[in-house]
């Protein structure tokens, strides 16, 4: 058992998925010479060589499609895109192709790529860099999305997408990568933890917050709050979001009857709507009270640094809105 | 070349053709095939002197959504092949794809794509697996002249050439990208240029001519074995149908088709080199054309008695297993 | 008066603006010469010239932007993509500089851009080419979303768009191009349909159904089918899916106290589910059944006829959903 | 070229480095900058040069991240730049976008873009927006070595071709894109070959020597306003700094850095110019740094004394009016 960072708990993800299965590699930009531009694949070239730690050219849509192509071909390759952000620009190539092949084909191929996405706002990078677009991508079918909150679950669930027979998007909470406070266990031995299964974070009774990624910590400070004002809220923590397992959420639900649903990205048509939605349809006879969201606000991230963080959620927002339907 | 080769390539294209007017009959006539229907008439020396020329066993075959030609002449039967044109359970991919997405995981035929030049990628990202596992197979990745316009193309072909994969992209250069003839939509209407931007090399072929695309494709193959890097070959063609279905007559100058069909037609070619170069008979190849007939009634037949998929397997295959 | 379908009332607004507005231009593949694949300019190309009716090569990428670039610099491009499910490739040109450029640069620019993009399912196109994503490109602020239903809609709302001085993504539905069923007058004279308002399209009391698009059409029928057992439904028609307007469904609503959203993209993180989240947090004393969802399946689209149609909405399916919660 | 000229060349490429000095101890050392920042010290050259030859009147400027140079060589105030890159309410876009999104509608800057190639096809759509006007401007846009390799690059250079656009496409090639070397990232490291792949006249030129830049850039302009089309120019030029901050050593060779800094900086060559060849005095050069020295320490005190955006001004111009 070692207490690592997100970061590290994904770097050594990576690592030992690689010693484990010569199949797997990794390309994008900057993930050799320069180590990643967030530093998550450091040594890596000097441990396995260039021709398992491939620098591209600046090239989103070739880099997820040839991924896609040398999956399908037999090889397991993990490419990265510097940031989400940059996804867009190979939109096509991820949810029309990799999300694709296995059903269009009739199940003859399989293609098992991850794309790794470090993604996330609050950090001054402007409105067309601080993207937390995990809802576009969830919404098409063939392609799993996974975005875990803390280093166990980095690893076991980077683990599982890397053999996993599918394309699996692996988004990074950026802002979590280093963060004293996420910090963790994680086990010696290898384990996986399963895509499409949530977790229970915090154990409570008067309401569940329904959160992933980065929403995972405002809640929990938001739940210490509450604690503090004899509020015992569960946290519910979903990790992935394409299949979505509501299973949990729907539990916590019919013994709270209250909850708030707090995700980083847009509100609108966002992450939050379809849990409220099976929710509402799924246990309607528990609603006590209006399901709450807390989530970026509508607008496009503006640079300035308190501007830009008055539109994210906090732990303040997720008390509030807790507090207006207890 | 030896006789039976030719002959056996002449029966490939004959059977691509007479597949097709049989589609085109079962689409327009009988409304049995439906959403879009390319026709590869015209293109079938392209598909059958390139493949060719490929090792069965190794190497791999990507293309675009006009894929029957291709799809026949890695011998997949034509009864799957129409039944997967009438969206039946028996189709090459169970009526999943029909038209346009037609495949063999055992042939190594990774498919026909539909959104224009993205399979570009794919394509790369094969040759990319080939050479990362060292095993001497290299990637025939077909498109056409519209598609050497996207962003796909020049991302595969950049990449290609950094990493020196085994690659021979194949331009189909049939004149239009649906209704935009060449020089509307490239700059530079020479496509083979295009290949220099990523010092790739490049040769423009007569893609009518069976022959010759079959000795330049089996070139480029070899060069790709000896690791020389990706190779180009703008194949120089002509459709005679329409893009998809009913638009046949809409953008050419008069006289433009027939000029192709009477004096190009690669299957006219390849006729008159067996007559005349290696004696072939009128009868060897009317004997031929009868078995492909057959061969065209009974895969019809196949297609229109198979049964469709059923309900219930809507949901099979999304992830895979 | 003019009796039209849906497409002649795209064309009649496309011509009309060109007359009106010099700067107004058209450009996209096959517009021209070939007169749009679903000949929605058939004409143009001889009517305005070369200048003003704009063949590309497949570069959607640019199509977009070059769309963006001419806007921002004073003129008002309406450029079309051959179907929607072509702009994923232009996904990023679209959602993160068309939506952008106000906000980023402070409101200095203006960018009167309207991207055309016929869409959705049910033509036996296969996975690729059978999206209805609305939803993804909605999520977005900063870009204006809209969908006609009629033909009356689809001029006034591209009309509108066109002279909108900010980005628009203006959804077509193909299947209701020439549909005769959908035929409806047109007046002569200049008018345009707001963007971000909805719009009763059905008068009832008893259930009320959201929808628009080609939703709108299952459930007039829907409707028509309940009204012979003795049900009024309300049908709401949102028309513009960002910025979306909810006062119409909300107010239908806390009449009826039952809703049904219908919608031909996929269900999980639809447009159905921000609807249902909006309803239940804003009506939610009014709240009598749980709001249910008819919405394409989670299923890529495949090709085979009976087996696409079974994954889509139809009228059947929206009339037992009502029925469930009656 | 005339002395006076030459002089005000000089401040604008002391202002600009010395801009970006400060603003890499703003960054570094006080914590007042945040995001990224891409320092342009090295290339001043290649921002001067061109925008001289520019018609302020007609003629649009379009660019990426690393803009600074671009915004200050058009004019803009040191002191608005510099409240950008804190995120203040007076900077030239509110606090709004940052270092890497600076832009003046009035200046005809259209703005530093994030999304490596994207703004090509911005300014490929002004250059059309001229065309389809018939006003004569032309759309001067600048991109560095790496964004080459993205579609956005292709789809672009293509459409200009296809249209005969006016507009002049900038390569500052400045050796790496982040840490990758131009022939790690391009399969043809000759980046003006590219162009010849779009028909697109293309020329090499020294980016440090201001003089040659100044003169290509008039010729190309000259060409698109004769309508003679797209134009290319390679600037050979070299980034001193980090590619943002905190990578200054990571990955080049040792001692490239110090030849390019000791041989070919652009400052110093012009230095040298003006003090050999047009008899300037070492005082009039010094006098000019002083100005500038005062115009940073009045912009820096400006920045900081400014507000930030209120509040309530964060929903604002989602939409424009
Ligand atoms: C990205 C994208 N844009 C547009 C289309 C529509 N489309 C399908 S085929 C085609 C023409 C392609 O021409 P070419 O590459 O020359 O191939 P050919 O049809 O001649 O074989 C177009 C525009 C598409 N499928 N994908
Ligand atoms: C589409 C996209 N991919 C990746 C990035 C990350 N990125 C920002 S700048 C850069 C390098 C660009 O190099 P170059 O074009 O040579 O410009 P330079 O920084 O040298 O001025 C990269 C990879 C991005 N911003 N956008
Ligand atoms: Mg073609
Ligand atoms: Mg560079």
């Amino acid at each position: 058992m070692a207490r690592l960072t997100l970061r590290e708990a994904i770097t050594e993800a990576l690592r030992e998925e690689m010693q484990r299965d010569e199949n797997v590699f990794i390309m994008g930009e900057e993930v050799g010479a320069w180590g990643g531009t967030y530093a998550v694949t450091k040594g890596f070239l000097e441990e396995f060589g260039e021709r398992r730690v491939r620098d591209t050219p600046i090239s989103e849509m070739v880099i997820a499609g040839a991924a896609v192509g040398a999956a399908m071909a037999g090889t397991r390759p993990v490419a990265e895109f510097m940031t989400i952000n940059f996804a867009f620009v190979a939109f096509d190539a991820i949810v029309n192709h990799a999300a694709k092949v296995s059903y269009m084909f009739n199940g003859q191929f399989d293609c098992p790529v991850v794309f790794r996405a470090p993604g996330g706002g609050g950090k001054q990078l402007g409105a067309t860099h601080s993207h937390t677009p995990d809802v576009i991508f969830a919404h098409f079918p063939g392609l799993k999305v996974v975005c875990p909150a803390t280093p166990y679950d980095a690893k076991g669930l980077l683990k599982a997408a890397i053999r996993d027979n599918g394309p699996v998007l692996f988004i990074e909470p950026v802002p979590l990568y280093t963060s004293p406070k996420v910090r963790g266990d994680v086990p010696d031995e290898d384990y996986i933890v399963p895509i499409g299964e949530a977790d229970i974070k915090r154990v409570g009774k008067d309401v569940t917050i329904i959160t992933y990624g980065e929403g995972l910590h405002v809640s929990l400070d938001a739940a210490e709050t509450l604690a503090k004002e004899g509020v015992q809220a569960e946290v519910v923590d979903l990790r992935t979001l394409q299949p979505l397992d509501m299973s949990l959420a729907l539990a916590s639900f019919k013994k709270t009857f209250k909850a708030v649903v707090v995700e980083f990205g847009h509100q609108t048509y966002g992450i939050g709507a379809e849990v409220v939605a099976q929710l509402q349809e799924q246990a309607f006879d528990y609603l006590d009270a209006p399901i709450k969201r807390v989530a970026q606000y509508d607008v496009p991230a503006p640079y300035s640094g308190e501007l830009e963080k008055s539109a994210l959620p906090d732990a303040k927002k997720v008390v509030t809105a807790v507090k207006e339907i207890l | 070349m030896d006789k039976t080769t030719l002959l056996e390539w002449y029966r490939q294209m004959v059977l691509i053709r007479r597949f097709e007017e049989r589609s085109d009959e079962l689409y327009q006539l009988e409304g049995k095939i439906k959403g879009f229907l390319h026709l590869y008439i015209g293109q079938e020396a392209v598909a059958v002197g390139t493949i060719a020329a490929r090792d069965p066993e190794r190497d791999h075959l990507i293309t675009a959504y006009r894929d029957h030609g291709h799809a026949l002449a890695v011998g997949l039967e034509a009864g799957a092949v129409m039944a997967e044109l009438m969206g039946k359970a028996t189709g090459v991919v169970g009526g999943r794809g029909g038209s346009m997405h037609l495949a063999s995981k055992e042939k190594k035929f990774w498919g026909g794509y539909g959104i224009v030049g993205a399979h570009l990628t794919l394509g790369t990202g094969m040759a990319l697996a080939e050479q990362y596992k060292g095993s001497g197979g290299v990637c025939l990745c077909y498109f056409g002249d519209g598609a050497t316009n996207i962003g796909y193309f020049h991302e595969s072909l950049n990449m290609a050439g950094v990493w020196g994969l085994p690659i021979v992209f194949i331009c189909e250069n049939n004149k239009y990208g649906m209704g935009t003839a060449v020089d509307r939509a490239s700059a530079n209407p020479n496509l083979a240029d295009k290949a220099k931007a990523y010092n790739i090399p490049a040769k423009k072929i007569d893609g009518m001519n069976i022959v010759e695309v079959y000795k330049a494709t089996q070139k480029a193959i070899d060069a790709c074995r000896k690791g020389k890097g990706p190779q180009f070959l703008e194949m120089v063609t002509y459709r005679y149908e329409g893009h998809s279905i009913g638009d046949r007559t809409r953008y050419r100058p008069a006289g433009e088709l027939d000029k192709w069909r009477d004096e190009k037609d690669p299957i006219a070619t390849l006729q008159k080199v067996l007559l005349e170069e290696y004696e072939a008979s009128e009868a060897e190849l009317v004997a031929i054309d009868d078995v492909v007939m057959k061969e065209i009634d009974d895969a019809v037949t196949f297609a229109n008695e198979s049964p469709l998929p059923a309900p219930e397997t809507l949901f099979d295959h999304i992830y895979p297993a």
